[in-house]
């Protein structure tokens, strides 16, 4: 299993990144073939984090499986339950209340800010530079402590039920994300001044993990990464579900393919995702925030397909239902899995010390991956 | 030549300035330490207070007089997705000499335990709630397996 | 291009072959023996142009697996799902990584935990699981008395 | 094949003779020696899933736990005191998890972090590849519950693995005094 480093025939030596190594944010292994110093081959391997939630899915309810899917990818757990109960409720034609609507969609955006922060930060550091790192947990507090008012937990929250959300808002909700969106808006601010226009990580990041567009669609990049390379594939706004037809926001495309035209896009993502809260936040219907299901949902024999889009990608939830209480097959699509695919592609032929700031931008959550 | 040894004092002129832009901000948040949003955990533990959505653990209610609503229904137990909660019952004889189920032992694994609130929002009775502790470090496992209902306690007259 | 316009199109080029509406997406039923062509065709024809896979997987119907392919376009954001059926026994179909890249990764997982064979596939190996283990655990018959403990 | 073990004929060279009543210096030195230890121990980074983010916000400016001397998070095994298990550990980690475990110079400490790492937690029940609780592979000394534990609920869980440190006591002496006390 564990291949030493070992010279080939031809003289090129293979290193093991991984699986226990700061700059994979988790615990992917990968296998690196170099020559001198460039990168002629890498292959990932996977499964150092595999918790089978594919097959424990079979044996939960439609309303126990949802809880699996925060382990999956952690950073954006609210869209991931959103994608399950948004499959569920279209299975079952369950109409769920504007409220609700309302509130899924304002949580979602703050998680993905929360996500792009730390990934902000994450990437920074892998980088050399260690400050990032702290302002951006400084920020991302501050939407943890509103999700803990609100949701009950930090990380996985469990808040999205078929249906529509478990809790009502806590009173003080409003008024918090009003206050984060103009302390955050000045932050960001200074997040362009202390990385974006430093002179010395813009020339680290520019002409490196270049992958043209083609590259993207067929390696089936989604997210970020591929918006990156000039592909439009954002799903809010290509196959838009709960109420973002409704909303004015942009889709960020940039047109560089290389790393930093990724970090460019999650940046701006950062302002269109506070862009859509702030014309949310203060016209939140009052009504219910739950329609009435039945105690046992049982879904209808066929299948159901639901695409949301991540903080990463796209993340596809498949549903194969017999009819039954739980799913006969259950397959997530997940965004990191294709994303990873494309990573030797971007690396090859770069030199090794490249390949932390080209995999940093990948935004890559092992147990998404794995799952 | 020269536009070269131009552009290059130039990178280097533009990579100082833009580094120095950065250290800035960070030099201005060293020196007006205004909001320090570091909290002082072990010292502030009086002062503590978290969110009260916040799920610490699993606690059954108990009134002054040693009474609780759970009826052992199982609902909770059914509703957990990964058996955290296993209750034991017991027939007991009332006073009619009729045979009643109530509860011998509410088992709670907090090491398993998702805090998921599935089992909350079952509980027709409202016998259980999250408590917002969260100090659960231990040197042995198995002290993380509780028995929730307190002993010798008894159900509530007049819930079913 | 309407779901209809796509389905009728979709048809009269593969006359042989079942489509009709699912729950979300037009399924086509193929012979897992046209798989590669009617990829090929599905591709490269202009007004389909599906060109981009966004999720392949297997179901187990213990009588026979069933091979699934979503294919998205980015030109004309039009889907279609591909579905061919292969033998419980000794699964083996081509493998579609030399027109859509991302299906390399998806091939081996699918390998994986399923065991379907992929033919000219450059490298298919277990991916998520050691190199020694035993079985495909998302078939429907895998049972690990060790590892797994039955609620 | 018969292999006998013949006891040596002299004491292996550095052997600790015991001594009646044991050395007031030596004691009280080993008294601080306890002491600098629990005030800086260098956790290793192995963060696996979720609770890895809860460990990097205890890391982080709000919880700061370089407050209680554990801010030199390690790479590498070879320099770390303690190892925090934060997340999940499948079968195909195990092995991993043992090595870097055994690469850690003496003493060595490990707190399972979280559901997972304590009993496998979510990942009990129905999984064929998840490790049910971290203490099948190497030996743990303080458990934390929650899924993922509050950030003050790791310091705390490093304050339980201080007063231990302080202590001197190994895990069977506690385990054994906690029996004792009739917990």
């Amino acid at each position: 299993m564990f291949e030493q480093v070992s010279t080939s025939e031809n003289g090129e030596l293979v290193i093991n990144v991984g699986p226990q190594h700061p700059a994979t944010h988790g615990v992917l292994h990968l296998l690196i073939t170099l020559n001198g110093e460039t990168v002629t081959k890498l292959e990932p391997n996977l499964g150092y984090i595999h918790r089978s939630i594919e097959k424990m899915c079979e044996s939960l309810s439609y309303r126990q499986f949802i809880y699996t899917t925060s382990r999956m990818d952690y950073l954006s757990s609210h869209i991931n339950n959103h994608a399950c109960a948004l499959t569920v409720e279209s299975a079952l034609q369950i109409e769920i209340p504007e409220r609700a609507e309302y509130i899924r969609v304002i949580m979602s955006e703050l998680t993905r800010m929360a996500s792009h922060q730390l990934w902000w930060g994450a990437m920074a550091m892998d980088l050399g530079a260690l400050s990032p790192f702290f302002y951006a947990f400084r920020e991302r507090e501050s939407i943890n402590d509103i999700m803990e008012e609100t949701c009950g937990a930090r990380l996985t929250m469990n808040y999205f039920v078929p249906g529509g959300v478990m809790y009502d808002l806590h009173p003080n909700f409003v008024a918090k994300v009003k206050e984060f969106i103009v302390f955050f808006k000045s932050k960001i601010d200074e997040y362009d001044e202390l990385l974006t226009g430093n002179i010395i990580f813009q020339n680290r990041m520019k002409n490196i993990g270049i992958i043209s567009k083609e590259d993207a669609i067929s390696y089936g990049c989604t997210g970020p990464t591929a918006r990156g390379s000039g592909v439009s594939c954002d799903i809010r706004k290509i196959y838009p579900y709960s109420i973002y037809q409704k909303l004015d926001f942009d889709e960020v495309i940039e047109h560089g393919c290389d790393s930093f035209s990724r970090y460019q896009v999650r940046m701006k993502e950062m302002r269109q995702s506070l862009k859509i809260i702030e014309q949310l936040i203060d016209n939140i219907p009052k009504g219910e925030f739950q329609a009435k299901t039945k105690a046992v949902l049982k879904l209808p024999k066929g299948e159901f397909y639901t695409r949301v889009e991540t903080a990463r990608g796209e993340l596809g939830v498949y549903i194969v239902s017999e009819g039954g209480t739980s799913p006969y097959r259950i397959k997530f699509r997940s965004p990191g899995f294709s994303n990873l695919s494309a990573l030797e592609h971007m690396v090859k032929g770069h030199k090794i010390g490249d390949l932390v700031a080209i995999m940093g931008t990948l935004d890559l959550v092992i147990p998404d991956i794995d799952r | 030549m020269i536009t070269f040894l131009k552009q290059y004092f130039k990178d280097i002129y533009q990579a100082i300035s833009s580094l120095l832009k950065g250290m800035k901000l960070t030099g201005y948040y060293f020196t007006h330490h205004k909001e320090i949003i570091t909290q002082q955990y072990p010292d502030n533990k009086s002062t503590l207070v978290l969110p009260e959505r916040f799920r610490g653990e699993v606690v059954m209610l108990h009134d002054e007089n040693n009474e609780h609503a759970c009826t052992g229904c199982s609902a909770c137990e059914l509703a957990c997705p990964n058996g955290t909660i296993k209750i034991i019952n017991k027939f007991e004889v009332n006073a009619e000499g009729k045979k009643k189920k109530a509860i011998d032992a509410f088992v709670y694994h907090l090491e398993l335990c998702t805090m998921c609130n599935l089992c909350i929002v079952a509980c027709p009775t409202d016998a259980i709630k999250m408590a917002q502790t969260f100090e659960h470090s231990v040197f042995d496992r198995s002290l993380l397996t509780k028995q929730l209902n307190k002993p010798n306690s008894k159900l509530r007259e007049g819930v079913e | 291009m309407g779901t209809e316009e796509l389905i009728q199109s979709i048809q009269s080029m593969f006359p042989d072959a079942s489509i009709n509406m699912g729950n979300n997406f037009p399924e086509l039923v193929i012979e897992k023996d046209s798989l590669l062509s009617v990829l090929n065709q599905l591709k490269s024809e202009p007004t389909l142009a599906f060109d981009y896979l966004f999720c392949e997987t297997c179901v187990d119907w213990k009588s026979h697996l069933t091979m699934v392919y979503h294919l998205d376009s980015t030109r004309f954001r039009h889907n279609l799902v591909i579905k061919t059926n292969l033998d419980a026994q000794a699964p083996e179909i081509e493998s579609a990584c030399h027109l859509y890249r991302t299906a390399e990764l998806h091939e081996r997982e699918i390998f994986d935990l399923f065991g379907v064979k992929f033919l000219n596939h450059p490298h298919l190996r277990r991916i998520l699981l050691t190199d020694d283990w035993k079985g495909h655990p998302l078939r429907k018959d895998y049972d690990d008395p060790i590892n797994m403990i039955k609620l | 094949m018969d292999v006998k073990i013949t006891p040596p004929s002299e004491p292996f060279p550095g052997t600790v003779h015991p001594t009646d009543g044991g050395g007031v210096l030596v004691s009280s030195l080993d008294e601080v020696i306890n002491w600098a230890r629990s005030n800086s121990l260098w956790p290793l980074v192995f963060g696996t899933s979720c609770c890895a983010i809860e460990m990097m916000s205890t890391a982080a400016a709000k919880y700061d736990f370089s407050r209680f001397g554990f801010e030199v998070a390690r790479a590498t095994p070879r320099q770390a005191d303690v190892i925090i298990i934060a997340g999940t550990i499948v079968n195909k980690m195990a092995p991993v998890l043992k090595r870097l475990f055994d690469q850690m110079p003496d003493p060595k400490y490990v707190i399972a972090m979280g559901a997972c790492a304590t009993s496998g937690g979510p990942f009990f029940y129905n999984t064929y590849s998840v490790v049910k609780g971290a203490d099948h592979i190497i030996p743990v000394d303080v458990y934390v519950a929650g899924c993922p534990p509050r950030p003050e609920a790791l310091l705390h869980a490093l304050i339980t693995l201080q007063e231990k440190i302080k202590s001197g006591l190994t895990r069977d002496q506690i385990r054994g005094e906690m029996k004792a006390h009739g917990n």
